[in-house]
């Protein structure tokens, strides 16, 4: 069953990453990387995690897609048709993802990795914020730094000057 | 239930599309496209391992969500410098952005 | 845990069809009398002028930084909000530095005028 | 009695049962889902049909009208021809509009809008699933309804579609944010997510201790809703009708009922988190009576949201906007951390919740005062007539 589930979310996933880079117009792009993104939180949710499925709805698919339609939005020669879509070196590039594609699944494959016996601790959630502030206190302070600085960062480069 | 394998090629072959992206799309916003694909190519390992090797403890969800962290923050002043580029040079082209002074 | 999103998956599909229906529905019953008049842009009457893809001013992309910012915020205060009653004063005191760096942020947009709409 | 005291969650057992003595235990399952979700799907098309003949009334009632009055007693079956004239209507598809795209944003406003009703608790154990996640589900799903409005704009071809879009993804983001701090102090203060324990666990509605969450989340639903006086989207006096204005028949009919679903939601919402949901008098011993409760509860707020809506002028984009981040957020935030600080005190649990209401009030004073004091600078910045110096 799980695995009936696994394969249709993979074909959706891929075929939509596929349209993503292929897609001619851009912001048709910017919609199949948000069913791209959809996918993902339902391979989190076969995973066990569900905190980081909703997670994903809520940055990639409420915040992050929504900056990059704006970006869509603000850039306007963008949209023109008759612009290429790939540069010259395309062909080549194909062949090299190709190429690390095969070699990944390869070695992926061959690998024996461990297995853990542990189970799910009975509160995820619970667990995942005492962890914030406790053993990832530091990284919790620098993602706000982190956030911070680019928030300013992004202010001082878009704003209009004048 | 899953293999973990299974997860890793699925993983592999999201980098392999978003590395195309990266390198052959013409337009910023689609490299930028191109870039997220790889982060959740690399979120999706994250988590496939936890569930796989360390079940117990969360590390994984820690990672996955700072990675998810690092990649708001970078689509943020990615876009920025992209509005930025378009109001100088009226173009978001990769290739006609080499020159070094505007 | 995963029966729960199963029975997500099966609403969002049946919330997804009740609307497809009813277009279908709808198809079947209404007149199709088109003609270029009628499916021409409505913009008042007006003939449309130049392109729809319009440039959009930057102040929207402003908005949507900071909204960015605070939503992943939101990712790291929710479990943070639930862990918080068995956790010691450690917890308080790091939330308040978190916090404080975030608005910190917010009160540079403010001097800025990033808030501002023009 | 033992039957009574849990009745739905007893008479869901029974059906269960009666199905699995011939039945495997995954169609169980199935079917038992399958119907939930047509009994949940149908909760927006059931508060169009409702709070459309409740929301012209009280309108008209507020401007001294009658409102309708020909279909049915008072005109309460005024929605049913309606239903039928949006069904038979022409659909007009604009010549440049992006065909795929404008027909699937429809679908995606509605899913937005029926996807919220999946966690919503209407009485003890009757609830679609009780995620760990709840809350946060939540406003996840509120991003699926920004996706579809901008796709609506954009594959209109229009430009008056287009800046509709964009102005109200401005006011939901904004919005937004206030609306998570309101929830993420009631969360602090129960240390749960799940919707279902939220009522469990409110022994006194928390509208009682946290007011300015309970104030804050009222507006920003306003706000998410695009109601009046935050509905300058659809403005109709000033721009024409916002980003579904090339939707024609049925689809502009979805629009219409998902912007009706989303209303009673967010005060579903509300009265689950801040007026104890199904709870109230011997509710526990007669269960029957919690979704009586809820259904009193969610209907008030709805009164509420139509009281604004028929009373305040309408704001101007930059004042909406200066509100949600400049008033509205640290507002919030503050609220998070007061709520945080007090019941970390060493105090009784009901001396902890009278601080945090003492805060509470004490905020909201300051922030009017402020408010205030703003509004009359900029006044005599501008040199305004007609206001109190």
């Amino acid at each position: 069953m799980e695995q009936l589930f696994f394969i249709l979310l993979a074909l959706l996933t891929l075929s939509a990453a596929l349209m993503v880079v292929t897609t001619r117009n851009l912001l048709h792009a910017a919609f199949w990387l948000i069913l791209v993104f959809f996918g993902i939180a339902g391979f989190f949710i076969l995973l066990h995690a569900e905190f980081l499925a909703v997670v994903q709805v809520l940055i990639y698919i409420g915040a992050i897609s929504t900056l990059i339609i704006f970006a869509i939005m603000l850039t306007r020669r963008i949209m023109d048709p008759q612009q290429p879509r790939f540069n010259s070196q395309w062909g080549l590039v194909g062949g090299l993802a190709a190429l690390l594609f095969v070699v990944l699944a390869a070695v992926t494959t061959r690998v024996a990795w461990p297995t853990t016996s542990a189970t799910l601790p009975a509160e995820p959630i619970k667990q995942l914020g005492a962890d914030f502030v406790g053993v990832y206190a530091v990284p919790f302070e620098v993602a706000s730094v982190l956030l911070v600085v680019a928030m300013i960062g992004a202010i001082i480069i878009a704003r209009e000057r004048g | 239930m899953v293999p973990l394998t299974w997860y890793l090629v699925l993983a592999a072959a999201l980098f392999a599309i978003g590395m195309f992206g990266v390198l052959a799309r013409k337009n910023a916003v689609a490299v930028l496209m191109g870039v997220e694909l790889m982060l959740n190519a690399v979120n999706i390992n994250l988590l496939a391992f936890w569930r796989y090797t360390a079940l117990g403890e969360l590390v994984g969800h820690a990672f996955a969500v700072f990675v998810i962290t690092v990649a708001a923050a970078e689509a943020a002043v990615g876009v920025a410098l992209f509005i930025a580029v378009y109001r100088q040079r009226d173009t978001v082209n990769v290739e006609e952005l080499d020159a070094m002074k505007g | 845990m995963q029966s729960q999103y199963l029975f997500i998956a099966i609403f969002a599909v049946v919330a997804l069809a009740l609307p497809a229906i009813g277009l279908a529905v709808a198809w079947a019953l209404r007149p199709k009398k088109p003609n270029p008049i009628k499916n021409s842009t409505y913009e008042c009457g007006m003939e449309t002028i130049g392109e729809t893809w319009v440039q959009f001013r930057a102040q929207y992309y402003l908005y949507a930084l900071i909204f960015v910012v605070f939503d992943v915020e939101a990712a790291f205060i929710f479990p943070w909000a639930v862990a918080y009653n068995q956790l010691g004063l450690y917890a308080l005191v790091e939330m308040i530095l978190f916090v404080a760096i975030l608005f910190g942020g917010l009160m540079y947009a403010w001097r800025k005028g990033a808030l501002e709409w023009r | 009695m033992e039957y009574i005291s849990n009745f739905f969650v007893n008479l869901g057992n029974s059906w269960t049962s009666l199905l699995s003595s011939f039945l495997p235990p995954w169609a169980v399952i199935l079917i038992n889902f399958i119907i939930v979700a047509l009994l949940l799907v149908l909760m927006p098309v059931i508060a169009t049909m409702t709070l459309t003949i409740m929301e012209r009334k009280i309108i008209a009632r507020i401007q001294n009208r009658i409102g309708p009055n020909r279909v049915g007693p008072w005109g309460i079956f005024q929605a049913i021809p309606d239903a039928i004239k949006l069904l038979t209507k022409e659909d007009i598809v604009p010549v440049n509009a992006d065909k795929p795209l404008f027909n699937l944003a429809p679908l995606l406003i509605f899913l937005g809008a029926a996807l919220l009703w999946a966690v919503i608790p209407f009485g003890r154990g009757v609830i679609g699933q009780d995620l760990n996640v709840g809350v946060l589900y939540l406003v996840a799903v509120g991003s699926i309804s920004t996706i579809a409005i901008v796709m609506a704009g954009w594959s209109s071809n229009n430009k008056f579609a287009l800046i509709g879009a964009f102005r109200i993804v401005a006011q939901l983001l904004s919005y937004e944010i206030p609306m998570v701090l309101a929830m993420a102090s009631v969360v602090a203060l129960v240390g749960t997510m799940k919707m279902g324990e939220i009522v469990e666990l409110q022994s006194i509605p928390f509208l009682l201790i946290l007011p300015v969450a309970f104030i804050t989340y009222i507006l920003a639903a306003a706000a998410e809703t695009g109601r009046a006086p935050f509905d300058l989207v659809e403005a109709d006096s000033e721009i024409v009708a916002g980003y579904f204005i090339e939707y024609s028949g049925l689809k502009f009919g979805w629009f219409y009922i998902a912007e009706y679903g989303n209303l009673l939601a967010v005060s579903a919402i509300a009265a689950t988190l801040f007026l104890g949901g199904w709870r109230g008098p011997f509710a526990d011993q007669a269960p029957v009576l919690g979704p009586l409760y809820f259904g009193i509860k969610t209907i008030l707020i709805v009164f509420l949201l139509m009281w604004i809506r028929g009373t305040w002028p309408r704001f101007r984009i930059d004042q909406m906007l200066a509100l949600a981040w400049k008033v509205l957020v640290p507002l919030g935030l503050f609220n998070l951390l007061w709520v945080a600080t007090m019941i970390k005190l060493p105090l009784p649990v009901w001396l902890q919740w009278a601080f945090i209401l003492a805060g509470n009030v004490l905020a909201l004073l300051v922030t009017l005062t402020l408010m205030g004091q703003a509004a009359k600078r900029y006044a005599a910045r501008r040199g305004m007539v007609g206001t109190r110096a």
